[in-house]
């Protein structure tokens, strides 16, 4: 049996970690499908860098408008109580530390919390940095949702990132399908892992010194 | 669920500490959280900082919390109105500090610390008396100075109307600082004249978006 | 006969001054005089700092509304077209360029275009600077409207401001009882002079030099 | 009278020059005026600078403007869009130059712009790539870079309704970009869905007011 979480697995892991009233931005990509496992007697506030706060849910097919899209593009609703504001003043939340969290993607974290999640060593088409890097220094607090590893099996949680910086020093948790990992300044401190591996073997696919005083058990419903 | 909304002015201005920097929309009269500075005095708080574009006038508002003794500093455009006899007199008896800042570095200064700016540069006040002892650059053939960033502890602003997720609204020119201040305090509480349900506010006219308001209360007009 | 401009006449001749569809900021006191001579038919945009901009006439008495002030804090009125905005918005208008001219009084004006209108030497009152050092250094166009001399006889215009400054080099055109006088490179230029006043006994009234390439009759009607 | 609309497409583009920095709203296609975009071929402005979120997408609005050779630079947080095809393709030939700013900085660098800002302080870029060679400075423990301001020769807008003094409204997530371009550029051009009478827009719902527009155009939507 293997208890690694899938994708939504791990989207419902960070969802049960937002407390309620919280103002939320969730990344491009992965970190949107937090949305849909926030516990139903939460009220959050989703905030969308384009100029949108109390996002909703995406619209009934047939009602989509494509003046209101998120960060990805896509067309999504706006809830009782949300507002339309420019760029600047979006930015000026996410800058001015108005936010509670935030959710990014990453190609690497840090021991010591940088995160790169916008370019590559051998980018073959122009980088775009979008909102990442205000979102990176911004937040109050920045979750990383992400695999463990890449695909050809590399850690991405490592000493030093090798790829480009999005912010240095901004992550405070990691979510990846074997384990919760606290970025403290003593280092990278595991408190929840799944079952099925040992913490030998979650250190060997990472590069970086794992710290473990007491580890729960990750687990999540089947999704 | 979100609910911004307090009943009584006590839990209004709950945990506002002796100490504080206060920013307190208005312009002259209009604007001006009269009663929630007011009820400032029986709160207790003392040794406090303002930030306001005046000084007050008559015996009421602001006047009155400074006659009460509990303004130490006084950081603003112009204290001199029609009226600010509680002011001069405090401020002849060297028992006020007073801080003159340019009305729009003013308002700049606070947008800066609300929106992440560390500091930012400005021809205003460059080669005059308030812009002497400050970093100077000649940037396109222009002397500018640098200004920081002006944080409040607590803004108190009056607004038009007001939701449960504390999105604002603000009646004519009685909109002035309101919306710069709530975004430049670390605990923003609205007195507004209307409350409204959630919705109500289409999401196109919120001129404050609730991220930026901790407590709304519905007051009566006093003049 | 005296042929010396009144108050009025020289709101007047400003007011013939002022481009169809300008961006005006008249400043508080006397400039505000300017708005009552505009010819009838030009359409100029007035705009006050503390959020306005069409601002109109006074309300008629028992139609004032107190949050609807200029910068002065009297009761004003709105035009259609006109618009209601945060200090901050109002100040990048001001700071930004945007304003095509602005009206100020003055203390002091220096040949160089150096302005003193916010502070004396002996101050026995706090002084305020308000909005001034900000329209100064921001209009596109600075017009000083004042009298020629104090009113114990004494230059208001030097070589150079002994008073505090507002700004350096930023007035475009000084409007007096006496004279029109433009501040160019090249030091001050009389335009138009009152004809009862030969340009030497002008030149004793202004403590900086003056020169008279061409000067044309400065007339305004009785008002 | 002032009035700020024009009946041709000709008319609202006439003036713009080679060599021109061109402020373009929109994020992907919410907000972005492809008409105007796509009249400038005829126009036959070149060698242009594009500030846009994204560098185009299929073949229309500003994916047009490029393929017909028209611009030199885009300057932007995220070039590869869903079918950013002719971008990609111009780049990769060393036919177009790509400067990559972070989102809230490009926004926030225009607003500077158009504000009257000499320059700013901010986290984001800061230790990264992006922030490089740029001036750093630690303010509050935490590392800024110096960004300036950046302001167009034109910006081409997409609003929502707009009257003939150049108020403003704009729908939905399509307002992004809009209200921070239309502050920064000299000529300020805005094309609309409805021209409405002047008071049809409330002057508290104004969102760009007409201050900083120059043209009003109504285009039919196309998409």
């Amino acid at each position: 049996m293997n208890t690694a979480l899938n994708r939504k697995q791990i989207a419902w892991r960070i969802a049960q970690e937002i407390k309620e009233g919280s103002y939320v931005n969730l990344g491009i990509g992965m970190p949107e499908m937090v949305a849909n496992y926030i516990p139903k007697d939460r009220e959050i506030v989703f905030h969308s860098e384009n100029g949108l706060l109390g996002m909703g849910p995406t619209p009934d097919k047939g009602q989509e408008d494509g003046d209101l899209i998120n960060a990805g593009k896509k067309p999504v609703t706006l809830l009782e109580g949300g507002s339309y504001f420019s760029h600047t003043d979006s930015f000026a939340m996410i800058r001015g530390g108005h936010l509670d969290l935030c959710v990014l993607g990453a190609f690497q974290i840090s021991e010591s919390g940088d995160l790169a999640n916008w370019a590559t060593l051998n980018n073959s088409k122009p980088p775009g940095v979008g909102g990442a890097m205000d979102l990176a220094v911004g937040a109050r607090q920045v979750f990383v949702m992400t695999e463990h590893c890449t695909k050809d099996g590399q850690p991405k949680i490592m000493e030093h990132c090798s790829y480009p910086l999005t912010g240095t020093g901004v992550v405070n948790k990691i979510f990846t399908d074997l384990a919760v990992i606290d970025v403290t300044e003593e280092g990278l401190v595991v408190r929840e892992k799944v079952v099925d591996i040992t913490l030998g073997e979650l250190q060997n696919k990472t590069a970086a010194a794992l710290f473990e005083p007491k580890v729960c058990e990750l687990r999540a419903p089947i999704l | 669920m979100i609910d911004k909304r307090v009943d009584t002015i006590d839990a209004a201005l709950s945990g506002i500490e002796d100490g504080s920097t206060i920013l307190v929309s208005g312009f002259g009269n209009a604007g001006s959280p009269i009663r929630l500075l007011e009820a400032l005095i029986d709160q207790g708080a003392a040794n406090l900082t303002i930030v306001s574009n005046n000084a007050g006038e008559g015996e009421f508002g602001l006047a009155a919390l400074m006659k009460a003794g509990r303004v130490t500093k006084v950081i603003c455009s112009y204290p001199r109105s029609a009226g600010s006899i509680i002011f001069e007199e405090l401020y002849d008896q060297g028992k006020i500090e007073l801080e003159v800042v340019p009305q729009g570095t003013l308002s700049e200064r606070m947008r800066a610390a609300g929106a992440g700016i560390g500091g930012f540069f400005t021809p205003t006040s460059a080669g005059t008396l308030l812009g002497a002892n400050k970093e100077t650059r000649e940037i396109e053939g222009k002397l500018h100075v640098l200004e920081t960033p002006l944080k409040g502890d607590v803004a108190l602003v009056k607004a038009d109307a007001g939701d449960r997720w504390g999105n604002l609204t603000y009646n004519k020119s009685a909109r002035n600082f309101g919306p710069t201040m709530a975004m430049a305090a670390k605990l923003t509480i609205a007195e507004v004249k209307t409350i409204k349900e959630l919705g109500e506010i289409s999401p196109e006219h919120v001129v404050t978006p609730g991220i930026f308001v901790d407590r709304v209360i519905k007051l009566r007009e006093e003049r």
